[in-house]
């Protein structure tokens, strides 16, 4: 019984990848679609991984996906204005770690909700997205040729060619695996979420740390902006907004997987790859999009009851 | 004299075109007018909240963007005001003075025509749409007719792309794994969309696959500029169809200030030209 | 006395058993309530009492149970089914609804008084008013959202919640009520209870504290590793009888005897410091001295604790070994500090997580080569290390504590704070549940701290347990310190009687 | 300092108001402008009161925008095919009724996090909204006049002409008044939010409580569909999916007026009516979008930050 909660989602994914095999037997499970999906889902991993930071505190920040638009915009605007590529990338990035430290300041200097918080937040990045680009869409010769080749780029890597992309979401998972698993740093984020009075009164310093820990999210999320803006060669205000629900889905769904309900990143990434071989799959099996949808929510409410039947409760 | 104002209401700035449209109207506009561009983020309640804003300021002309039919709880308050909207590529209404638009059937006969006709009237198409625009929605009902209006014409998957991140991205995932279920060289030998980010996206999926010699024959609507450059680079993507935007947003301009002069306009929509771009006109 | 009663019920629990997984918590438990009767429950820490009530409650579904009212066999599914028996209880952690009145609060398990379908406010009111009444609790206004009470008040109306009835409860359970009770208010507990007794109530009461257990109850029931080791009337028996049917060794001497090791340093100097209720607060603490401080409820003994830890703001200087120290937990920790807070569950534990991370949450940069890669073996290594040191009762290190027992979730709170050789250890009620053999345990390890030169400060609301460790006990009256004196010739009803404001006596400091 | 804690919103409004007052002072603080500020707001109001509700045990439900898109394309639908308003209406509260309570089945019954579980039942509502709809908008002749009319009247009240629309918000903000402020069951709710624990060992029914007041928010979230699609005359698949973050992002203004930072319905309406206010008043000014985007998103935050600075802190 403990072991279905624990493996409940663990099992279905395995389902949905034999599911998927068996109905598409000659193109799901080779290695081209499976390079194809990684690359897919790339840019809402490194959002999911991030986001698993600040939920590991018991936060959340639902700014992400305007910080990733808002990421894409100031290195298009960078690159529209003739600076070189490392300006435009180095400009998003000091956007994204503005922007988490404001988060950050907002949550743990005036201890507001993170959830009003970046909610806030979110519209105030979307704002300055526009704003910046004035509502457009920054693309063609606007974009160097160089910066949207990264992502068509593979390395030849283990006998196989992989993406760009797909290394910079491993490389991002490593980061979060080490630094929240392996370090007293990651420790301390994990006891800000068990019990935050606990963790101040025990000698954790928590301003600090949920001040770093949402700066950590928002340069994460305009890393993802910036892969986001040089896969599709444009930058537009609103192209990373759709990110923020998939992440915390992601998250959660991994957080079936852990043994007392915390988010923890190798289960983020098993929740990111349901979400994205479920939407390569069905569309590969010509399933209309509407249905698509329908059945997506409904596998991860599947997924998740399976985790939850053991008796995982809210937190 | 006192300043003219004039509102311009869209719940659709974020979308590329929509731009063209403002910048082609401010350019057009008198130089005495106050105007506002007000977004409401797809909201089309916000709408008809805004227009009734705009006449609780007492405004001089209302521009909007959307389909009157929806805010027509909005028109009316401006009606009863004797305040004239005009429509920008908004669609027909008695409660607007005119409605400035490209002859949005035409456009997507034009372009179904195309690919019918590169096939030689027979293959497999894959369609991008999006039915919960009413603009957009009749460019693919077109394009259903047209194509099934030639036997052997197929068309494999009739796909609504998740456009919040623009339609790019998610056009691109689908039409990889389309491609991906349809390995053989040759299964697939047209993309038709109904706007251009998912012609972009299926484009740099093609690429991508290594299929692009194939010769799948990609068309496109809107003509963006991203659109432009892929078509002339001589690649799969062959057409678009553009839209003459500044040119709507200008007659729109024209319009508002005929009425402003106390002229009332007897047309009930006003038709901007088209063209097909191809890799022969692209550069004009 | 009990004869009089009319209706002296009897409830008969038997056959009880209980495991969590493959481990026995209660083996055919056998316990007879009788009306008109105290009857006390005793037991180690984990021994099952509070698993028992919980079953009894209706709130944890036995494995098996017979259970007989009055002859009548009766069947608990659910907690309302047990409130709707008569059965009222008082748990043992701390549970109530801080967005709710006091009023609320009260009348929380019971069904709330309506007039067509909407709250009867001042039926409500009235009748939390007259169940705060009883325990002397006039200053609470019922209509007060419960989150603005202090703790010790939170305690009183989880208390007045028993007499919230309009005919007296039949059969009242206390889960250790008094483990956070003033004597004043534990005195007037026993008031009620002896009230509510004549009126032939049955009640079952949990409680380490032997003192009192001979004192208000008629029988005693021993449980012993989930099994009934003894019941027996308390006539008939001693407290060192109950102790060893309980531990099964015999404990002559509770508190560890004085060593005298104290050195002539300051470890801690607090000049004309304020905070919170407190004000002009001024004293030292030399290397190896305990002190104790003592107060009525509210007068601020914890607010004192964590103002020297810097949890709250404050004002006026806290020096450690001659230096200034920051007002922050996190410097505090630092510089060698250790703290164990009241409320175990709100202010210590993260509950839901392992016995581990507890244990080393201070103590995380030590256990980390460099300070920078955290050792999960060594992190282990210290938490079983001193879980052994306090005597902790658990199954596997990586148990979640909120299936722990509640003196063994105290311990683990104790435990975090002793891990790292603090000079100056804060201790609020370090022994708050925890039971007498442990206790004996704890007592030893806070002289030990003593014995290597670190300073201790701690409250308790246990007296006589204050003089059997401290040195020096300073009296807060009025939000500040009244007087502070050696506890070498100091009797409980002395230390009593000057913590009610008896200022005959000269400060002896 | 409590004070400015506990009023600091509250202030902050009337600030708000003042502000508009001097700014705009013939158009702003009339009559019919502050009657259309409220038949605006009615739909956003009306889910936001609703979400009060769940949110006062300390749940979520993210899915009630969604579910406001899929009951309007219900109504829609049935009048597509033919059947009266009634009908149509009828079927509309049905779905917003079972959508809730599949919605309290999973967080209730199956004890899903309601933020994972309305997350899924987001995707599965709007999805089923696509599917019926056929990803359409309903409108013109399909929709009959008189529902389309109903958004548009106003009825003689104390004087005053008061839109339909803003009655109907009246009327839900009384009734979840008092069945939150006034009865047992609401006040049972607050004990979930509150402690659960403590709910639970005093015998209060939780399964039953979430399930029910998951119903209700359903039930409201279809109101406030019906109301929407009436106001714009049309039916479309997405149209409500905006209510969602500004009603949690009102609820949450809500809650920094109340003690221990509790969702009370009168605190949302002060939310609601910020928002509504600061939409009005700001594109009379003329205030470019993007710009009021940005303002917006930071009068919340200042708003939010006033009444936390005291220590309102995360529950
Ligand atoms: N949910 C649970 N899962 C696993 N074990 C549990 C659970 N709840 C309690 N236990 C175990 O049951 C045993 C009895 O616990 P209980 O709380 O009844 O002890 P107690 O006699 O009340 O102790 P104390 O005096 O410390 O309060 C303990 O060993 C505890 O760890
Ligand atoms: N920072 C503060 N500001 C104002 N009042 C405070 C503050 N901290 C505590 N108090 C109040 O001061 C009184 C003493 O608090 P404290 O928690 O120290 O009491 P205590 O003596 O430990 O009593 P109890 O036994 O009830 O815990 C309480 O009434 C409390 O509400
Ligand atoms: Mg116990
Ligand atoms: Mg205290």
């Amino acid at each position: 019984m403990t072991h279905l909660r624990r493996y409940g989602t663990l099992i279905g994914f395995v389902g949905i990848l034999l599911f998927f095999w068996w109905e598409l037997p000659d193109t799901f499970l080779t290695q081209g679609n499976l390079l194809n999906i990684s690359r897919q889902v790339s840019m809402l991993a490194v959002v999911a991984f991030v986001m698993t930071v600040v939920m590991a505190m018991g936060d959340f920040d639902l700014s992400v996906g305007s910080m990733a638009s808002l990421a894409g915009v100031v290195a298009g605007v960078s690159f529209a204005a003739g600076y070189p590529i490392w300006v435009g990338v180095g400009a998003a990035l000091l956007a994204g770690l503005a922007g988490g430290l404001f988060n950050g300041f907002l949550v743990s200097v005036l201890r507001i909700l993170p959830f009003v918080a970046t909610l806030g937040t979110l519209t105030v990045f979307s704002g300055l997205a526009f704003l910046a680009s004035d509502g457009r869409t920054i693309s063609g010769a606007n974009i160097p040729d160089a910066f949207s080749q990264f992502a068509r780029l593979r390395v030849e890597m283990l006998g196989l060619p992989m993406p760009s992309l797909t290394l910079l979401a491993i490389a991002v998972l490593v980061m979060v695996w080490v630094v929240l698993e392996q370090t007293p740093y990651g420790r301390r984020l994990y006891a800000i979420g068990g019990n935050m009075e606990a963790a101040r009164l025990a000698g954790t310093r928590i301003v600090k740390l949920r001040l770093t820990a949402f700066a950590f999210t928002g340069v994460g999320a305009a890393i993802a902006g910036l892969m986001y803006a040089s896969r599709v060669a444009s930058a537009n205000p609103t192209q990373g907004d759709g990110l923020m629900l998939d992440a915390i889905a992601a998250v959660f769904l991994g957080m079936t997987m852990s043994d007392e309900g915390e988010p923890r990143v190798l289960g983020t990434l098993v929740g990111v790859l349901i979400l994205a071989v479920l939407d390569n799959g069905l569309s590969q099996m010509s399933v209309d999009s509407y249905v698509r949808e329908i059945l997506i929510g409904g596998i991860i409410l599947m997924a998740v009851a399976s985790g939850s039947l053991g008796g995982l409760r809210r937190r | 004299t006192a300043q003219q104002r004039v509102a311009v209401i869209t719940p659709y700035l974020a979308q590329p075109g929509t731009q063209f449209y403002i910048d082609g109207f401010e350019a057009a506009a008198s130089p005495d007018w106050d105007i506002n561009v007000i977004d409401t983020a797809g909201d089309i309640a916000a709408v008809i909240s805004r227009i009734e804003d705009a006449v609780t300021q007492n405004v001089d002309a209302i521009v909007i963007n959307v389909d009157p039919a929806q805010v027509s709880a909005g028109l009316q308050t401006a009606m009863e005001a004797g305040i004239p909207v005009v429509g920008m590529d908004a669609g027909m209404s008695d409660m607007l003075a005119t409605n400035v638009t490209s002859n949005g059937y035409a456009m997507a006969a034009e372009t179904s025509v195309y690919v019918a006709n590169r096939l030689a009237g027979a293959g497999n198409v894959v369609m991008f749409v999006f039915d919960p625009f009413p603009p957009v929605q009749i460019r693919g009902a077109i394009a259903d007719a047209v194509f099934a209006n030639h036997p052997d014409i197929n068309v494999i998957a009739r796909v609504t792309p998740d456009v919040q991140d623009g339609g790019i991205a998610d056009s691109r995932a689908q039409m990889e794994a389309l491609l991906a279920a349809n390995p053989e060289p040759g299964s697939i030998n047209a993309v038709w969309a109904a706007w251009d980010q998912p012609a972009l996206g299926a484009l740099q999926a093609i690429e991508d696959a290594g299929r692009a010699d194939e010769g799948i024959v990609i068309v496109g609507m809107d003509a963006n500029p991203q659109a432009r450059e892929a078509i002339a680079a001589g690649g799969n993507f062959e057409a678009s169809m553009a839209q003459d935007f500044a040119g709507i947003g200008a007659a729109a301009a024209d319009a508002v200030a005929r009425l402003l002069a106390g002229e009332t306009i007897a047309q009930p929509v006003i038709y901007v030209p088209t063209v097909l771009i191809t890799t022969a006109n692209v550069d004009e | 006395m009990a004869a009089f009663s009319v209706r002296a019920m009897q409830i008969e629990l038997s056959n009880l058993s209980k495991s969590y997984g493959t481990a026995p918590v209660l083996r055919d438990v056998k316990l007879t309530l009788q009306g008109g009767q105290v009857h006390a429950l005793m037991g180690e820490n984990g021994a099952g009492k509070s698993t028992l009530i919980r079953v009894l409650a209706g709130v944890t579904p036995a494995d098996s149970i017979d259970l007989t009212i009055d002859g009548r066999a009766v069947n608990l599914r659910s907690a309302a089914d047990a409130a709707d028996l008569g059965l009222r209880f008082v748990h043992q952690e701390l549970n109530i609804v801080p967005q709710l009145t006091v009023a609320e609060n009260i009348g929380l398990s019971r069904p709330t008084p309506t007039r067509l379908g909407l709250i009867d406010w001042g039926k409500l009111n009235t009748r939390a008013t007259a169940a705060l009444a009883r325990f002397g609790a006039t200053h609470i206004d019922p209509r007060a959202q419960a989150g603005s009470l202090g703790t010790g008040d939170r305690i009183l109306i989880v208390l007045a919640g028993l007499l919230a009835d309009e005919t007296p409860a039949r059969v009242l359970v206390m889960d250790e009520p008094t483990a956070a009770l003033t004597h004043a208010e534990a005195d007037r507990l026993f008031a009620v209870i002896a009230e509510l007794k004549a009126q032939g109530a049955a009640v079952l009461y949990v409680s380490h504290r032997m003192e009192e257990v001979m004192q208000i109850a008629d029988r005693v029931t021993v449980l012993r590793d989930g099994l009934v080791a003894m019941t027996t009337p308390t006539g008939t028996t001693t407290k060192e009888a109950v102790i060893h049917a309980m531990t099964g060794r015999t404990l002559t001497h509770v508190y560890p005897p004085r060593r005298g090791t104290i050195h002539s340093g300051n470890v801690l100097e607090v000049d004309e410091l304020s905070a919170g209720p407190l004000h002009g607060i001024s004293f030292s603490l030399r290397h190896g001295e305990t002190l104790g401080i003592a107060g009525l409820e509210n007068a601020g003994q914890s607010a004192l604790l964590q103002a020297i830890l810097g949890a709250v703001p404050r004002r006026g200087a806290v020096r450690l070994a001659g230096n200034l120290a920051p007002a922050s937990p996190a410097s505090a920790w630092a510089a060698g500090m250790a703290y164990v807070p009241r409320e175990r569950r709100r202010e210590g534990l993260m509950l839901g997580r392992g016995i581990t991370p507890n244990i080393t949450l201070p103590h995380l940069a030590a256990h980390a080569w460099h300070g920078i890669f955290s050792s999960a073996k060594a992190e282990r290594d210290t938490a079983t290390r001193l879980g052994a040191q306090v005597a902790l009762k658990y199954d596997r290190v990586d148990q979640n504590v909120a299936t722990l027992s509640g003196g063994n979730q105290q311990k683990i709170v104790f435990a975090r704070a002793i891990a790292s050789d603090p000079r100056l250890v804060l201790l609020d009620e370090p022994t708050r549940g925890v039971d007498v053999g442990a206790r004996a345990d704890i007592y030893a390890l806070i002289a030990g701290l003593g014995a290597k030169g670190a300073g201790v400060l701690m409250t308790s609301s246990d007296l006589p347990e204050l003089i059997g460790l401290c040195d020096r006990i300073a009296v807060l009256r009025d939000g500040t310190i009244g007087c502070i004196i050696p506890t070498d010739d100091l009797t409980p009803a002395r230390l009593l009687s000057l913590i009610y404001g008896d200022t005959t006596i000269k400060d002896a400091s």
